[in-house]
């Protein structure tokens, strides 16, 4: 048997296998769907400070081989994700990445604190792809030099590993790696969504109240094998890439294109249990091609 | 999980039925199954389908072919196998003291009102079944008594289908029970029925839905406890607890 | 019957429905394929000065409701495109947008001035996703200042409607159709393909030699919407929208969103009557929903 | 173009076969037509498929489940419709006055000599078939004489097919013919055989289509005269004209 063992930080996963956040809930959802602890770990839904609403409906639709969601952030907040959700979490045994956000540098620093005492939580996943309220919203994933005082800023405030998530929507991912990495982060996760948007031609509205949202699936996959590849070529963290993982040969893409692992993300909603499936494949696959340790394919690309 | 198919047909006019093996889980009235429609990524998500009976190790649902994903399940034949996953959401639970139960149905909202039916032969239920046309209408049920109302007035009475349910004598009475499933500007009169009557009152709401359990947070309802889910949450909410958006 | 004639600066198209670039060949391969005086426009395969052999195979791969291609911009060159395509192509009655690219700004304005003086090219279309070797490889379309300048030399040269064509590898494309604006363009066309990148997991190789490709199709549509929509909304010059169309509500997307006409790029592929049978129904819309004009159409989406 | 499906079978092993409707518009062996899988966009394009057959108003291609459009391709039946344009492409022209006409074919590469041979019935032909095994082999051609050579040695002779074709006594005249299809390889092998031999020789490239009708540039093929198409200059190509890359 393969070893299917890979390491994010100080973090030992038990495959390479991430199921993604704002597509697994908080996890318990899928405790009678999959056995939670076959699976490398799981990112939750991202969480801020403060409870959200998040945006108006309708909030979802679907685009060729892909959708758009625009829900706004939406979650239950640090103090009921501590005390509702995370003791539930704890008894699957489960290996759990926060996923968090905020709207201002404070605010992330806060959230990556708090979490970082949460027993039960292994590691941290910072969403960056979200407006700066005081520098007129750009967005904080956008700006390599902001982008590396923020990096740098959580990673004072916390010890366990930090996981920098990147937005594809930049003309060139890597002075955004570069950023993540001199802040001193642990990993790079890539990608986030791209921003898209769709109208329902017979009432003439956008088919996303907010106008825009942000699209996943499938057909990103080709724009997220691309950036990983680009990141795993620029930094030397560990990348954990993800966008439009469906099958174990998709997930084998962005590992062979440096990735050390991948997450899964809107495929969830389609098959619940996709990522014990795609664990099990990748460890028969290994099997199969004489592989003896997963870690062998990352970054295995041979060019011609 | 795949299902063998034992009967795909049209019911005449607008509806097709599909009959697949699902063994007896306690599935309810007014829950729903997703149903995915390819192994193909286009069209990549599952569509949420009301469960329109459960009997005999066979599932029954009834749809209409809306746009591409109905589509491409009108092909599927008897003998292929679907894969759809559930039972989702909460069911209707009409009080066991109701004086009457007034199901309000709108074209293809019907569907769990078949099985309401099929899971309570010893309760009388007053149907009231609305739509644009005839067409509309192809979804039969043993109801004990049956209204019709239709927009171009094909069927009975011409308009919306709360104007026959205000006409029914049972409105009169504080402890009838209304239950409806359909378009959302059905949904909203009856609720507004519900409340200013004081009838308790179920709504089935249809919300574009992700995932069907849960985690997508694509299917929000507000209501007075602040958002919530249409899949687990609901379909189905109390009346006078949703807030209406236009 | 709806007006269906569409304005580019001095050009008036039939209807709004153009071939686009790469997909169309020289426009005569389609002659026994559809009628090209019932499609608005067809545009050439991209046009340097001198021939080009293009990039080694393979060039294209199929992708979740997508394909990437590195074709390389291999070409004819101006010279057989004169005597050897124009003559053909005048025959078919045909109107045609010139495609057209430089590695330079010197070679843009010179290949822009011939195409300008040839009769039978009723428009230029100047594709700016282009290294520029005098720049260090950075793209002309992805750099405002640098576009605006492009874009008026170019402009000074010729006296045909002149289209720029706008990658949407870029963090924000308003800036640049802010530049293409400026820089005196008549219109802007949207979008190019994405970068994209694809791994045969069997031999570990890229599936396009040159590693990355250019991802079209209906997978990026949403993108391309979205960038239409941007560009709408920020310019007054009319927007040619295009990426990912293969239906007629798909069309209407981009004229709602604020396009004025569209392209069909990798349908072309799939059913090489397409832009006809598009062009049909759109007039059929129009005529099915009482729209007197294809114009009224145009940046018609209605916010909440 | 939509045409109805007539049969659609297996030919037992590894390859199928359809049949549908198609006029004879004088399609020639060696062309091929280019198959919508589906009206999804996933899988988005045409696969190009060798005519193997083209006889009273039916034409037939023969295939091999490749991947994920060729199952797809599989699951269709008699009875339905297959998009299908074509044909497209050049054919094997046999000089008239070849002393032997000599077709190397590897695996479902044997299709278009199907038609090939239908097409001349009156000319003597030679077959070179050869596969990775006994299941590679599963299209029958009535050649004049058929040799075989399989990798793993389960039908007549292990190894390569070109070595079987280099031990003919016909690859003694310099009037002979080759034409060969099949992976790149073997068409490699018999181009170079073709040069050494100073005999005359066509060959069917494969390569990935995007379009097929010549205006994609995805199918280029470096030939001494510069970039051609696969899909208008070939699939047929002469011997000795293609620069080979490994
Ligand atoms: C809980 C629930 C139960 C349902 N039960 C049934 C049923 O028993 N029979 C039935 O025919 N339909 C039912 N629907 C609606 C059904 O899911 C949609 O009609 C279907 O998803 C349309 O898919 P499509 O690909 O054919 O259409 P699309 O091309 O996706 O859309 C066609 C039209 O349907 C609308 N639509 C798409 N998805 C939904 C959705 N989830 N809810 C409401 N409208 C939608 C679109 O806005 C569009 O106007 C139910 C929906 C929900 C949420
Ligand atoms: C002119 C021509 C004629 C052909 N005739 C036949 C035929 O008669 N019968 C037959 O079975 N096949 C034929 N092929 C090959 C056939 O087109 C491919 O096997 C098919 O496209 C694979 O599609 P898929 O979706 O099943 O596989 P995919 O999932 O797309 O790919 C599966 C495998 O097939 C390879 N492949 C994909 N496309 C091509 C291609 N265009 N050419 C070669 N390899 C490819 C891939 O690299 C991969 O290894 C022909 C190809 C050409 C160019
Ligand atoms: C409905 C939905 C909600 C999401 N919410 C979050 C989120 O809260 N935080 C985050 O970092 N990413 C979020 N994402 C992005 C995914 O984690 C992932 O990066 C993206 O969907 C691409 O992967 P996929 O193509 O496998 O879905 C969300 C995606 C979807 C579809
Ligand atoms: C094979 C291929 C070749 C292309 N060549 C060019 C080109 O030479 N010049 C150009 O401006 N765009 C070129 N494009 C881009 C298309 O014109 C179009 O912008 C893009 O494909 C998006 O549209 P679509 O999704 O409808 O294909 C090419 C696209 C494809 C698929
Ligand atoms: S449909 Fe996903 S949360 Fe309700
Ligand atoms: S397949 Fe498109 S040019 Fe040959």
């Amino acid at each position: 048997m393969a070893n299917m063992k890979v390491r994010i930080g100080s973090l030992e996963l038990a495959n390479p296998v991430i199921a993604a956040s704002g597509t697994f809930g908080y996890g318990v959802e899928f405790a009678d769907k999959l056995d939670l602890r076959k699976i490398g770990a799981f990112a939750t839904k991202g969480l801020s400070l403060k409870k959200r609403a998040g945006n108006p409906m309708p909030r979802i639709c679907e685009t060729p081989s892909g959708m758009i969601n625009s829900i706004g952030l939406e979650n239950v907040g640090l103090d009921a994700f501590e005390s509702e959700k995370l003791p539930l979490i704890r008894k699957t045994g489960a290996r759990v990445v926060a996923n968090f956000f905020g709207e201002t540098q404070g605010e992330y620093v806060a959230a990556a604190a708090r979490l970082d005492a949460m027993d039960g939580v292994h590691a941290l996943e910072m969403n960056v792809s979200c407006p700066n309220v005081e520098k007129g919203g750009i967005e904080f994933g956008s700006d390599p030099v902001l982008l590396e005082k923020l990096t740098a800023s959580v990673r004072k405030a916390v010890r366990k590993p930090l996981i920098v998530k990147l937005s594809p929507n930049v003309a060139d991912v890597r002075p955004l790696a570069m950023a993540v990495q001199n802040g001193g982060a642990d990993a790079i996760s890539a990608i986030n969504t791209l921003k898209g948007m769709s109208i329902n031609v017979r009432t003439r509205e956008p088919k996303i109240r907010r106008v825009f949202g942000g699209l996943s699936g499938p057909a990103i996959r080709p724009v997220a094998v691309r950036m990983v590849y680009e990141c795993a070529t620029t930094v030397k963290i560990p990348i954990i890439g993800l966008g439009g993982i469906t099958t174990v040969e998709d997930a084998l893409e962005f590992l062979i294109a440096g990735a050390t692992a991948v997450q899964v993300g809107t495929m969830n909603f389609v098959e619940p249990s996709i990522c014990e499936r795609l664990a099990d494949e990748l460890s028969k696959w290994c099997d199969a091609e004489g592989i003896a340790d997963v870690n062998d394919l990352v970054g295995s690309l041979k060019l011609g | 999980m795949k299902r063998k198919i034992i009967r795909h047909e049209s019911l005449g006019g607008r509806y097709r039925s599909m009959d697949f093996e699902w063994p007896d889980d306690g599935a309810k009235p007014g829950q729903f199954v997703m149903v995915r429609i390819s192994d193909s990524t286009d069209p990549l998500l599952r569509r949420p389908m009301s469960i329109a009976n459960l009997e005999d190790g066979l599932m029954s649902i009834i749809y209409n072919v809306a746009g591409r994903g109905t589509s491409l399940m009108a092909e599927k034949r008897a003998g292929e196998a679907v894969d759809v996953l559930g039972p989702f959401g909460t069911s209707f639970d009409p009080p066991k003291n109701a004086s009457h139960l007034l199901c309000v149905m709108g074209g293809v909202g019907a569907a769990p009102f078949l099985f309401l039916k099929k899971r309570n032969k010893d309760r009388k239920m007053v149907g009231f079944y609305g739509a644009a046309n005839k067409d509309g209408l192809g979804i039969s049920i043993p109801m004990d008594e049956m209204h019709f109302a239709t927009e171009d007035g094909s069927v009975e009475k011409r308009g919306l289908v709360t104007d026959v349910l205000l006409e029914h004598p049972a409105m009169k009475n504080r402890d009838a029970h209304i239950m409806a499933c359909g378009p959302k500007g059905m949904l909203r009169a009856v609720d507004e029925i519900c409340v200013k009557h004081k009838i308790s009152g179920e709504l089935s709401l249809e919300e574009r839905m992700g995932c069907g359990f849960g985690v997508c947070l694509g299917c929000a309802v507000e209501t007075d406890a602040g958002n919530k889910r249409a899949c687990v949450d609901g379909p189905v909410f109390k009346a006078g607890t949703i807030r209406w958006r236009t």
